[in-house]
């Protein structure tokens, strides 16, 4: 589904990590880790096709790819339900029940507060819930389990164990403090800097 | 380098291809561009030595402008100049966006602060001009207004590459911005033309004499030639430091400057 | 990306955009006021700086109130893309696979309502202020709601170009109003030739070219310069 | 009036802002040089401590 050769990324004339090579079939996900800095975000958005690698090619054959980063994409002036229903007519999948989502990630207290009155805990949530209805192939998760409570983290494995047992895909970098279970699990170590 | 061995592990093409891969990589950029700027600075010592010596002293003064003709030899290559250095600079920025080569990047950033000095000179000599001709410095004339449109354009361009700092990335960006100018440029020229007519300002325009005496214009367009060599050993002149400066940790660059050093 | 979209999902992702658009600019109605009563403070600070004669008012009609519009239009635009840049919404939009161009477009076409249209309706009062020939007051509206629109997308491509920088608004002045002059030039000539009683429609047939010349190509241009900015 | 000194005057700033335009890039070269020469002198420097 999706296949990496050789790709590199340069700042400042520096390559951010060494050259990367995998791929990534359905039912697969790939653990990104590292140490800070070493370009774990950086790879993520180059496979978002948000950056443009340096060199080295990627082939994605996935149908949609959705994300999740640092900055989440949620707006502050929306409700929940509201940025969630945007999402949804802005993707087209209209055959999603919001309600029903909202409800999957725990934030159905709060579907009709502003999204400026969240909790960093609680918009990663909403994120995740943007996830559910974008009906795509691939995601990519940028430190997905970052300012959530247990339960939360469990939510996440739970979600992204049934997006891969459908046949999904999934790249997630982390940081290595919490990793998912998942027998077709491939790892990515990313070195930063250039080959030695 | 990898630039190197990516050229080695191409087949062999025609000798045009190869020097153009060749030209892609900075530490042969380098060493070529290095041997010809001193040939660019020598023609354009000589021409515009040759062109300053006609216009100067051998043409004859004009019988309406009297001898305040003479800036012509300098306003007008400057005034043509800024015009060209703007579209070869959309030209290369275009080609830089397209197939994201980090020469043609470096070149087209490198040809704006020239042509924004070409069009200061075209400015000021213009109004220099304009003393003598209208009693006045300055003239929202067509040509004049035009020119300080387009120096605002090289000012934007310039501006936005050094506000951005990721190198890459403010080049990307300034070329798209040279190449939306280049687009408006034209309308901008014709509709600030038709805008003086319409005002009936000062429809006298300095170079208005259509035909001109070949004593007056062959030091014109040899100092219009001049300038161009000018420009050539410039652009690679800057191109060069910039590339020094980008690649300050990379291997060539050391291997360049210890040469220096023997 | 492989996935093939229907001409559906992609008017379905415009409309929906274009609506968010309006929907959060309503939400944050104070701050919409702030370029109108910019136009407005701009314009009554002609006559008091040169003077309250009427003929003279009268004359220089045309260039202030478009020169005044321009202004207001810069001040609004950075808002264009500004919070969607930094709250990563339009990172979701590049991975959406939507098409970039379309995004903007939809973009622009909120900006101009929230931004451009209430210009081309204070406009009678502005004419009233200068003393503007009330014939001429219809070519006014009509330049400015055929030029407002190009004042919008052109400002776009500069807006994309400075959004990643902290303080993009001073640069994006320098950027953008050097491409406004051609804009400028004739529809300020167009206003003053209904003045005078020649005839203007060649004029405003030039303001159609360059609305349509702009909505075709500076959605690209955007688009491209908010890919620039988010590398 | 005598159109001379308005001549001179135009020649002398095109002299002037194209002699500078041409001549800024070396002293940024020679800045250059020198900030690479200290890369190299501390690398070294570095590699000597510990080979």
């Amino acid at each position: 589904m999706l296949t990496a050769s050789q790709i590199n990324f340069e700042r400042y004339f520096e390559p951010v990590f060494q050259p990367v090579n995998f791929e990534l079939n359905s039912g697969e996900l790939l653990l990104v880790t590292g140490a800070n800095g070493c370009g774990k975000t950086t790879l993520i958005r180059v496979l978002a096709d948000i950056l443009h690698p340096t060199s080295g090619q990627i082939e994605n054959q996935a149908a949609g790819m959705a994300y999740v980063g640092h900055y989440l994409g949620i707006k502050d002036d929306l409700s929940v339900l509201e940025n969630l229903r945007f999402m949804r007519d802005f993707l087209g999948t209209s055959n999603r029940d919001c309600a029903d989502v909202i409800r999957q990630v725990g934030l159905s207290r709060v579907a009709e507060q502003q999204a400026r009155t969240l909790s960093a805990g609680q918009r990663k949530r909403c994120a995740l819930a943007r996830l559910l209805l974008s009906e795509t192939e691939l995601w990519l998760l940028d430190e997905p389990y970052s300012n959530l409570d247990l339960e939360g983290i469990e939510l996440v494995d739970r979600i992204l164990n049934d997006h891969l047992q459908s046949g999904g895909a999934c790249v997630l970098a982390t940081h290595g403090a919490h990793r998912p279970e998942w027998p077709a699990t491939r790892d990515c170590f990313l070195v930063s800097g250039a080959v030695a | 380098m990898t630039t190197e061995t990516a050229i080695q592990n191409k087949p062999r093409k025609n000798a045009l291809v190869m020097f153009i891969h060749k030209m892609g990589s900075p530490p042969w950029f380098y060493n070529f561009s290095g041997k010809l700027v001193p040939w660019l600075w020598a023609v354009f010592c000589s021409l515009a030595a040759w062109a300053l010596y006609l216009g100067l002293f051998k043409a004859p003064a004009d019988y309406l402008q009297g001898e305040s003709f003479r800036i012509m030899y300098i306003h007008v290559p400057s005034a043509w100049m800024s015009m060209m250095i703007y579209t070869s600079m959309a030209i290369m920025g275009f080609i830089a966006l397209v197939w994201r080569i980090r020469i043609v990047e470096v070149l087209a950033m490198s040809s704006a602060p020239v042509g924004a000095a070409f069009t200061f000179v075209a400015l000021a000599s213009g109004s220099l001009w304009g003393r003598p001709t209208w009693g006045t410095y300055w003239v929202w004339d067509a040509r004049l207004t035009s020119e300080l449109v387009l120096l605002f354009l090289y000012l934007g361009v310039i501006g936005l590459y050094n506000a951005i700092d990721e190198p890459r990335k403010a080049a990307r960006a300034a070329c798209l911005l040279a190449i939306v100018g280049a687009v408006n440029l034209p309308i901008i020229h014709y509709s600030v033309k038709w805008w003086n007519t319409l005002h009936q300002g000062s429809s006298i325009s300095v170079t208005g004499g259509s035909n001109i005496d070949p004593s007056m214009l062959w030091p014109l367009l040899i100092m219009a030639l001049a300038v161009k060599f000018y420009y050539g050993a410039n652009l690679l002149t800057r191109a060069r430091v910039r590339l020094l400066e980008q690649d300050k940790r990379k291997a060539w660059v050391r291997k360049v400057i210890g040469e220096d050093k023997s | 990306m492989t996935r093939e979209k229907s001409s559906a999902s992609l008017s379905g992702a415009f409309y929906a955009l274009l609506r968010r658009d309006l929907l959060l600019a309503f939400r944050r109605r104070t701050e919409l006021l702030f370029p109108v009563i910019f136009l407005l403070v701009v314009v009554s600070l002609f006559p008091l700086g040169i003077g309250p004669g009427p003929q003279l008012l009268a004359r220089i009609a045309p260039g202030v109130i478009w020169i005044a519009a321009l202004l207001a239009t810069v001040i609004s635009l950075d808002g264009l893309f500004r919070s969607d840049f930094e709250d990563g919404t339009l990172e979701q939009f590049v991975i959406s696979g939507h098409p970039l161009t379309l995004i903007s477009l939809a973009k622009i076409c909120a900006h101009w309502l929230v931004a451009g249209l209430p210009i081309v309706l204070l406009c009678p009062l502005l004419a009233l202020w200068m003393n503007l020939p009330v014939e001429s007051l219809g070519v006014l509206m009509l330049t400015l709601a055929l030029g407002t629109p190009v004042l919008s997308l052109i400002g776009s491509i500069g807006v994309g170009l400075t959004i990643s920088l902290k303080r993009g608004g001073q640069l994006l002045s320098l950027l953008v109003f050097p491409l406004y002059v051609p804009i400028l030039i004739i529809a300020t000539a167009a206003v003053m030739a209904a003045s005078d009683g020649l005839p203007y429609t060649q004029f405003l047939g030039l303001l159609t070219a360059g609305l349509i010349t702009s909505v075709t190509l500076a959605p690209f241009a955007a688009a491209a310069a908010l890919k620039i900015s988010l590398s | 009036m005598s159109h001379t000194p308005f001549i001179w005057a135009a020649y002398s700033i095109g002299t002037v802002v194209l002699l500078w335009c041409a001549l800024a890039p070396l002293s940024r070269k020679k800045s250059a040089i020198r900030d690479i020469r200290r890369i190299i002198q501390t690398e070294e420097r570095s590699n000597d401590s510990n080979p």
